[in-house]
């Protein structure tokens, strides 16, 4: 558990918080977006081997003695599809969040509430 | 065999080459899409016949080598079958958003395609991370798709489902590289096999983050505000493909993470899952919305699918893998999975907000496919969730988890409550604009329906060892229905022929007992069926659900194991509730009726669930070799028989269902389904005879419960202004009286039993149709808006007047052998208190009839009544056989006690003996020959005297009476029949004041009160919702105990 | 009594006022005011029991006299209110809401003097005679004798005797005549 | 005594017969009684049997329909099957009636057989007190039904038997062996319930004279009325022999028999003389009071103790 | 005896649709039956006289008498029936106005076979001391056949008494044929009612 994990999971709380708390629409999907960076942070943070450097290979990497230089890359490869995916939720929470203005006019997440029991 | 890569070569591809085919125009494009959908088809289609002929399981490893490093597809046979349905379901949801299709952008046609890959991987991928992937790439097309619609409430919907979507992928990626960390690898089976790995410290922890990410897929009970939103909002095409596709990809998911749960989670999540199947149903009470209904049904299904998918794990007996559908959840899916997606179309045929507003009643198609579905949700015979829920029960009493059967019933019940009342009050209204229905939109639900319908024999394996006479009563409906070009007249003849093939086909099986029951159902159905031809206007339905009742009865006594016992029964409960529901206002009456007879129906099944636990075989006979459940299962199946026969206390339905049904079909109900509770009491005490509860004998508490439901039946009656509401209630309480003798488990009290029950179908089947000949001319059933009709209807007054004498037990007819018996039986038993409150219930009974005849025929005849003619033919033939058979019984009662007592001779040993026509018990003596001839003889006697001085005798009219010398005014002011027992109502009328009703109503009152309670958590407000995910998870991490 | 009397009088000007014994006493009231007096005597002078309405016909000078009797529990004394009605057309303004037994009295007047009283309930339909064509019977312009010989099948050679003379004569006839 | 099919008709045209003038003397007896205690002479005690000469030979009478027609030749159906059915005279050859053809049950069911034929006679003939008047006998009938089928009950659990002939058989030999005094309870509530049968005063609201002209019978005149009235003294000496059998320990000789035939109309005739009337919901509220109680104790003393 | 339905009466007192209501039959004469069985039937009818009281007017008090025990009327079978379909002898008591006229004939038309009248007091015979009133009949046998004059303003008990055995008398001699009387010549009797009782709404013969 370093610390950059206890930061990511700290950032998910305060993501979480953030989402929960805040009426306003954007402040919704910023909070989500913090979750989600919280998130890539604990997964890189999980793959990480101390005195190890990123597995990406370079001129001073080359694949044969990777395997004890680097760290665990399936977390990084992980983590890059997720940030992708985040971005894709994202974008498609702003487009929603213009379109509900378009018609509704408001930015309130309670004026959204016709549809109920 | 084709690579199943191929699906997901052939979606994107055909995804991304859209746009630049949209070029040619649209046309083309929607070309290629639906090719592109059939290929993805095909290739599962492929794949399962694959299966079919014993392939075996093929795991497909992409990017050439072993995992963690390359994703591990797995392709077996379950995968085929969920896929098979999923792409399917696709490519009809696909037809039906045509319209949609067309007029949109071609995004919609992309995203249609992706959401269709997304749901096939997440089927197919055995690793981990893939299925996050997969299910976020579902998911972005799911938003986007219901975006499309572009109105608030759909915007709103969107928007909550993807907080909460995004929330359940968080937590489920948090969970992923968890599980990496601790077990090192992303491949499924893998971390299978090093199962204790993970179940170190931080193991159960990351597990449990991806499981409780499914399950917040899985849109459990309290947190699942967000996915009733979305199917209320959503395009209906769409929301068809979330409630089944999307749906089935989750539940598969869930699935396939099943191998990891520890033991302990699962009684955990199967409560969970039975909450949400009964919290959702019990919301589903309030409901007014259509879509926002199907939504709280979708939710039920899917918890009870989760639950079973745990369940079937602790029945460790090897499913036959060969029939996939044999696996309870496959055809709960199954069913789910296609009624589901067909109401959802249906609804977008439709296009109504409010479900009071769907009225189609004039477009049998539509009738017919909303039919469909709905019996398949709820469950009813020839549909997959019948058999599904049949081997649920049953097993799960096998492996004594009788616990759970409690919240699938009542879940189920719930269920059938706010569908069938939507179905009835969906056929009642009257259509008044017609619903224009495009091509391709009414293709899916038919394509749907047809193959919920054909999949029917692929149930082999639950039908082992039951004959196949027990689906004619489908199979002539079905014959009835084909039959729809012929004259109505025509089609009558057709049934009355079948139903005589029929009762020549089981002749030879049935002997004794039910040789008896057999002739009063099928004989009784004939000549009762009979006045059914009088109309030759369209009767849409009649005949395909009266022959369906009519052979179900007859099956009944046939029927060798609980499951035909149980089918035959179902088929009953449904025709004859269709029957009622057709009665002019036949909504609400048929609404408490079904609700009582599903009622006895799942009382009975959880009675053959228990003995099928105890003795491993289904076999009705096994019944008498019970001990450990012997108690329960007798009370359960004697409270069923007991609602079945609408014994006091449970017989609120029976006015209503009686009179609210057609004239001609309340003789079959009165006359002949009131005798199957009868058989099913025979049946209970055949064998499993005499048992103690406590300090009571369970067969007298039914004789006292017997004995006042005759009292009280008759009571009542005496009060009622409308014929068939007295009728009703006097059949009600004849009914008391069998089962008075039925339980006195003696020789004469079975006699007694067989007698009354074939002599009742005698006179109440007369009763009965001369009301429908009088009702068809007078017009209305209130009897004080009658009066002397017999100078105009002489032969409905014979035939009146020979059922009431026979009812009532005046000494030459029929009736009184019955009296007889009855009183000899009683006192010979020591049942005396018994016996003197049957007697005066008796002489009660004689006060309705009089009533009956005499405000219908006597008295003075009305202006308006004065050109009636007499009943049409139709009535008056099978009136007069019956007034045969009767006047036969009468002069020689050895006609048919002779056979009876025959009968019961097998069951109970005989101490009555004859000498010629006296019957001569231990007690007393009756000779039914004798006294009909000296009643003839005392008859004639004086007749003749009169007869002498006729010559002298004017006729005169009704108004020449002796009125204080004055000229009565009007007909309408000499004729006395309202309130004709006014001081009787004064005396002991607080007795019949409506306190069993008031209860029922109360109770129906209470769960539409809780369910208003329960609703009121969806807030609507989607914070809230995120905030009740949040605590879900809080609760289930903390009841799971994870460390 | 008295004060009532006095109040009646210089409320509804009334004429002429005489009274046969200390507790009765006679007014004669026009017809038009004769609804409100009643209504005045009824709820606040306690003349709460209207006993009869009787009328008087006098063809000599046209006229029919209608009187209205009310009676007071608690002083038991009487008030006739007394009305002039013209005899060719006799029409009486209907006090039926003020008592409903009244209405009764109305039907019975209507028959037997033939006085209209419009908005009466049930004012037309038979009292005493059924399918009487005839003047209404109680004039007396109305010969009851001559009518009956008309109608009633007289039978001839009936003569009357004077009950004293004949039941003598029949019972002790004189010795002489009896030859 | 199932003997040649004519030699038992003729015995049985003589009991009728006999039956019958001695229910109409009866009667008339019972009018000289009431007309006493009121200190007048009253008619003649044959008088009955004149009123019914007068009646049939009336020369004019008027019909409603083929029911009203029928209503009298049920009534005295009725009243004879009820009289064949019971064995008069225990052990005489000529008294025996047809007992052999039911046993208890069915003395009391066809009872109701002259009720409902009465019942729609009065209904056809379209006046509304006669349908008051049925409407009124009914319940008030199944109200005293009550009463006597649970005595009945009792004496059939008692006596271990539905045949009459052995139950007054049992009763033989001394007073103390009547049911009476063996089963007193169950003959108190058959005579309350007998008093409702036989329509005497506190139960006589059916054929109440001041109130609707005699009930039912409103429409009858002349030979219908004449069957009716044979049939009032018919019926009446019926239900007489049947309690004579159940209770008073039958009657072994003609003598006897017209003694306690007698004897138990004369309570019904004094309770009835010395009462005023009861409402129907009257009555019906008082049969289902404490003769019901009395009749329930009746059986449960005899079958359970 | 001629048949019956040879002549129908025309009830025109009765509107169109009330004419089904109501049978339209003419009364019938009746032959005496043998010598010896009408002498028997007769004294059975003699000494079971059924009284219908109709008092119209102060007659009714004197019948009330007959049932006590100081006259006791039952000596002589004579009892009182409530319906005119059971009753034999037909006591008026009391002047007739137009309106009581017309309920008399209703009913003395629904008695039954040998039906005898007695008019009781001097009031019904002949209207007595009104017999100058527009509302009273004078003369009962206009309208109805009459067997029994019992003269007296209103007539003491006894004076009934001697009527009733008059009557009985007259029975048993066979001098009493009032009901073939009313039928020979029942147009007469029918057009004098009709006379006096304007709205006849009743059919002709009320059986």
């Amino acid at each position: 558990m370093t610390i950059i994990t206890i930061l990511g999971f700290l950032l998910i709380i305060i993501g979480l918080w953030g989402m929960l708390t805040r009426k306003h629409l954007f402040r919704i999907i910023l909070g989500f977006s913090i979750i989600d960076t919280g998130i890539h942070l604990v997964i890189v943070s999980l793959g990480y081997i101390k005195g190890r450097t990123a597995p990406i290979f370079d001129a001073d990497l080359s694949p044969i003695d990777a395997i004890n230089r680097i760290v665990d890359p399936i977390p990084s490869a992980l983590v890059l599809t997720a940030i992708v995916i985040g971005l894709a939720v994202t974008a498609l929470m702003l487009v929603y969040v213009i379109q509900m203005h378009r018609h509704k006019g408001s930015l309130e997440i309670s004026d959204y509430e016709e549809l109920k029991w | 065999m084709v690579n199943p890569i191929y699906i997901f070569v052939i979606a994107l591809f055909s995804a991304f080459l859209l746009p630049v085919i949209d070029k040619l125009g649209r046309k083309v494009t929607l070309g290629v899409f639906y090719l592109s959908l059939t290929a993805i088809f095909a290739v599962t289609l492929l794949w399962f016949r694959a299966f079919g002929e014993g392939a075996l399981i093929e795991n497909i490893f992409t990017a050439g080598s072993l995992p963690p490093f390359s994703i591990n597809l797995r392709m077996g046979t379950i995968e085929a079958f969920i896929m098979l349905f999923v792409n399917f379901g696709a490519l009809l949801g696909a037809i039906y958003l045509y319209g949609k299709l067309l007029e949109n952008k071609v995004y919609a046609l992309m995203l249609f395609l992706t959401l269709i890959m997304g749901v096939n991987g997440l089927i197919m991928t055995r690793d981990i991370f893939n299925i996050f992937v997969f299910l976020e790439i579902t998911s972005i097309s799911l938003y986007a798709l219901i975006g499309i619609k572009q109105d608030a409430r759909s915007l709103g919907a969107g928007f909550k489902y993807i907080i909460a979507g995004g929330l359940a992928s968080a937590f489920l990626l948090l969970g992923i590289i968890y599980v990496y960390r601790i077990t090192g690898n992303l491949n499924l089976d893998l971390i299978i096999s090093e199962n204790p790995l993970l179940l170190s410290k931080g193991g159960l922890i990351a597990l449990f983050l991806v499981v409780v990410a499914f399950l917040i897929e899985l849109k459990p009970w309290p947190a699942n505000g967000w996915a009733l939103d979305v199917y209320e909002a959503a395009e209906p095409g769409i929301s068809a493909m979330v409630a089944s596709l999307v749906a089935a990809g989750m539940v598969f998911v869930f699935y396939k993470f099943i191998p990891l749960l520890p033991h302990s989670w699962h009684g955990m999540l199967i409560l969970f899952g039975m909450l949400t199947f009964v919290f959702s149903n019990l919301t589903g009470l309030k409901q007014k919305n259509a879509r926002r209904l199907l939504g709280y049904s979708s939710i039920a299904q899917m918890g009870l699918l989760m639950a079973v998918l745990l369940l079937v794990r602790r029945f460790n007996d090897a499913m036959d893998i060969r029939y996939a559908l044999s696996d309870i959840a496959a055809a709960l899916f199954v069913n789910h999975f296609l009624a589901k997606a067909g109401l959802f179309w249906l609804s977008g045929i439709i296009n109504k907000e409010k479900a009071r507003d769907w009225s189609f009643n004039k477009q049998p198609v539509l009738v017919l496919l909303f039919a469909v579905f709905i019996f398949a949700l709820v469950g009813l015979p020839p549909f997959p969730g019948f058999w599904a829920k049949w081997t649920l029960i049953t097993k799960l009493a096998q492996y004594n988890m009788i616990g759970w059967i409690v919240p699938i019933i009542i879940g189920s019940l719930l269920e059938a409550a706010y569908l069938l009342r939507w179905f009835g009050a969906t056929i009642k209204r009257e259509q008044t604009e017609q619903v224009i229905i495009p091509r391709y939109k009414i293709l899916p639900p038919l394509l749907a329906a047809i193959v919920l319908v054909i999949i029917f024999p692929s149930f082999a394996p639950y039908m082992t060892g039951m004959k196949t006479m027990f689906f004619f009563p489908l199979l002539a409906a079905a014959v009835l229905w084909l039959l729809d070009v012929m004259p109505e007249r025509m089609r009558g003849m057709v049934m009355i022929l079948i139903l005589a093939a029929f009762g020549w086909y089981i002749y030879p099986l049935a002997k004794g007992i039910v040789l008896i029951f057999e002739f009063m159902f099928i004989a009784g159905g004939i000549v009762i069926s009979l006045a059914s031809l009088n109309s030759a206007r369209p009767k849409q339905g009649y005949w395909e659900f009266l022959v369906m009742l009519i052979m179900s009865l007859a099956l009944i006594p046939l029927a060798k194991s609980s499951m035909e016992f149980f089918l035959a029964w179902e088929f009953m409960t449904v025709s004859s509730w269709l029957l009622i529901l057709r009665g002019k206002n036949g909504e609400k009456p048929a609404l408490t009726y079904i609700m009582f007879s599903l009622g006895a129906a799942l009382l009975i099944l959880t009675a053959f669930a228990l003995s099928f636990a105890e003795t491993g075989e289904l076999g009705l006979v096994l019944l008498s070799n019970l001990n450990i459940y012997a108690i329960p299962v007798y009370i359960l199946l004697a409270l069923g028989f007991l609602v079945k026969a609408a014994a006091m206390g449970v017989h609120i339905w029976l006015p209503g269902a009686y009179s609210e049904a057609e004239d001609e079909v309340t003789p079959i109900f009165a006359g002949m389904m009131s005798k199957i509770s009868l058989w099913g009491f025979i049946l209970l005490f055949g064998y499993m005879g005499n048992k103690v509860l406590g300090i009571f004998e369970l067969p007298v508490l039914l004789g006292w419960i017997g004995v006042f439901t005759a009292f009280f039946g008759a009571l009542m009656a005496v009060f009622q202004e409308d014929i068939k509401y007295l009728l009703a209630y006097s059949s009600m309480s004849q009914l008391g009286y069998m089962i008075l003798s039925v339980s006195l488990l003696s020789h004469l009290g079975w006699t007694t039993a067989l007698y009354m029950s074939v002599t009742h179908l005698f006179f109440k089947g007369m009763l009965f149709l001369a009301v429908a000949g009088i009702v068809s001319r007078i017009g209305t059933t209130k009897m004080y808006e009658m009066g002397g009709l017999i100078k105009k209807m002489p032969a409905s007054f014979i035939s009146v007047l020979i059922a009431i004498i026979a009812v009532s037990g005046v000494p030459p007819l029929s009736g009184f052998g019955g009296k007889w018996l009855l009183y000899t039986a009683l006192i010979e038993k020591g049942w005396y208190l018994q016996a003197g409150l049957s007697f005066f219930a008796g002489a009660i009974a004689f006060l309705y009839l009089f009533r009956l005849i005499h405000t219908i025929f006597l008295g003075q005849l009305k202006a308006r009544f004065r050109e009636v003619k007499e009943a049409s033919l139709w009535y008056i033939v099978p009136q007069f056989i019956f007034v045969g058979a009767i006047m036969a019984i009468s002069m020689f009662p050895n006609l048919i006690l002779k056979p009876i007592m025959a009968a019961v001779e097998t069951q109970f040993p005989s101490h009555v003996n004859w000498d010629g026509y006296t019957v001569i018990t231990a007690l007393g003596y009756w000779n039914g020959n004798a006294v009909m001839m000296i009643t003839m003889g005392v008859f004639m006697v004086p007749l003749i005297w009169l007869l002498v001085r006729v010559n002298m005798v004017q006729k005169v009219e009704q108004f020449n009476i002796v009125y204080a010398a004055e000229r009565p005014d009007r007909p309408e002011t000499t004729h006395f029949a309202y309130n004709f027992f006014a001081h009787y109502q004064k005396a002991i009328g607080f007795l019949v004041k409506e306190q069993i009703t008031n209860f029922w109503n109360s109770v129906s009152e209470w769960f539409h009160s809780l369910s208003a309670t329960f609703r009121h958590i969806y807030t609507g407000n989607g914070q809230t919702y995120a905030l009740h995910i949040i605590i879900y998870i809080v609760v289930l991490y903390s009841l799971l105990g994870v460390k | 009594m008295k004060e009532f009397i006095e109040k009646l009088i210089d409320k509804y000007a009334i004429k002429p006022m005489h009274s046969r014994h200390a507790n009765q006493v006679f007014l004669t009231i026009k017809q038009d005011r004769l609804p409100d007096a009643l209504t005045w005597l009824r709820d606040f002078a306690g003349y709460t029991h209207l006993a009869f309405i009787t009328a008087v016909d006098y063809p000599e000078i046209e006229k029919i006299q209608l009187t209205y009797m009310v009676h007071n529990y608690q002083e038991n004394t009487d008030i006739g209110l007394r009305v002039l009605l013209d005899r060719r057309q006799p029409e009486m303004i209907s006090v039926h809401h003020l008592w409903q037994h009244v209405a009764t009295y109305q039907r019975e007047l209507h028959e037997m003097f033939g006085i209209d009283f419009p908005g009466s309930p049930r004012l037309k339909e038979n009292f005493a005679l059924e399918g009487w064509q005839d003047v209404p019977p109680m004039r007396r312009d109305f010969d009851t004798k001559e009518y009956a010989e008309k109608t009633y099948f007289p039978r001839p050679g009936r003569e009357t005797h004077d009950p004293r003379e004949y039941m003598k004569q029949k019972l002790y006839p004189d010795p002489k005549e009896e030859k | 005594m199932e003997h040649g099919l004519l030699i038992s008709i003729i015995y049985a045209f003589i009991s009728l017969s006999v039956a019958t003038i001695w229910g109409l003397l009866l009667g008339g007896i019972m009018m000289k009684v009431v007309a006493r205690a009121h200190g007048r002479f009253g008619p003649p005690f044959w008088q009955p049997i004149i009123d019914i000469i007068k009646n049939n030979a009336r020369r004019t009478s008027i019909s409603h329909g083929i029911m009203y027609f029928l209503g009298p030749v049920f009534r005295i159906a009725g009243g004879m099957g009820t009289f064949l059915f019971i064995p008069f005279i225990y052990g005489s050859m000529v008294f025996g009636n047809f007992s052999f053809a039911g046993d208890l049950f069915l003395v009391m069911y066809f009872i109701f057989f002259g009720q409902l034929g009465m019942a729609l006679g009065a209904g056809e003939s379209g006046h509304p007190y006669s349908a008051i008047g049925v409407a009124r006998g009914l319940s008030q009938m199944t109200a005293f039904e009550l009463p006597f089928a649970l005595s009945i009950i009792s004496i059939v659990i008692q006596y271990g038997t539905l045949n009459i002939t052995s139950i007054v058989a049992a009763q033989q030999g001394g007073i103390l062996h009547w049911t009476l005094f063996t089963n007193p309870l169950a003959t108190i509530a058959a005579l309350i319930a007998l008093q409702g049968m036989n329509m005497h005063n506190p139960f006589s609201i059916v054929i109440a004279p001041q109130e609707i002209p005699i009930g039912p019978p409103t429409e009858y005149h002349s030979n219908f009325l004449g069957l009716l009235q044979t049939n009032r003294g018919l019926f009446n000496i019926a239900k007489l022999a049947l309690f004579m059998n159940l209770y008073f320990g039958g009657a072994t000789n003609l003598f006897s028999m017209l003694i306690k035939t007698f004897g138990i109309y004369m309570i019904t005739v004094i309770v009835g003389a010395s009462f005023p009337r009861f409402r129907t919901e009257q009555s019906i509220r008082f049969f289902l009071g404490v003769p019901t109680v009395i009749g329930i104790l009746a059986v449960l003393v005899t079958g359970y103790f | 005896m001629e048949n019956k339905d040879k002549m129908k009466l025309a009830n025109d007192g009765l509107p169109e649709h009330e004419k089904p209501l109501f049978c339209d039959a003419r009364p019938q004469t009746y032959k005496p039956l043998g010598k010896y069985v009408e002498k028997f039937l007769n004294w059975a009818r003699a000494n079971s006289l059924w009284i219908l009281g109709y008092g119209t007017g102060c007659g009714a008090i004197e019948l009330r008498p007959l049932m006590t025990a100081r006259f006791d009327m039952f000596r002589w079978g004579l009892a009182p029936r409530p319906t005119p379909r059971q009753a034999g002898v037909f006591v008026i008591g009391g002047y007739m106005s137009v309106k009581t006229l017309k309920r008399v004939i209703r009913s003395y038309e629904q008695m039954q076979g040998p039906k005898f009248v007695i008019a009781l007091g001097s009031c019904t015979i002949n209207g007595g001391m009104y017999w100058d009133s527009y509302n009273t009949i004078n003369r009962l046998d206009h309208y109805l056949p009459v067997d029994i004059y019992i003269t007296g303003c209103m007539p003491r008990p006894e004076a009934l008494i001697a009527g009733f055995n008059k009557l009985k008398a007259m029975i048993k001699a066979q001098q009493t044929d009032g009901q073939n009387e009313y039928a020979r010549n029942f147009d007469w009797y029918k057009a004098n009612q009709k006379k006096i009782v304007k709205d006849w709404n009743m059919p002709d013969y009320n059986w």
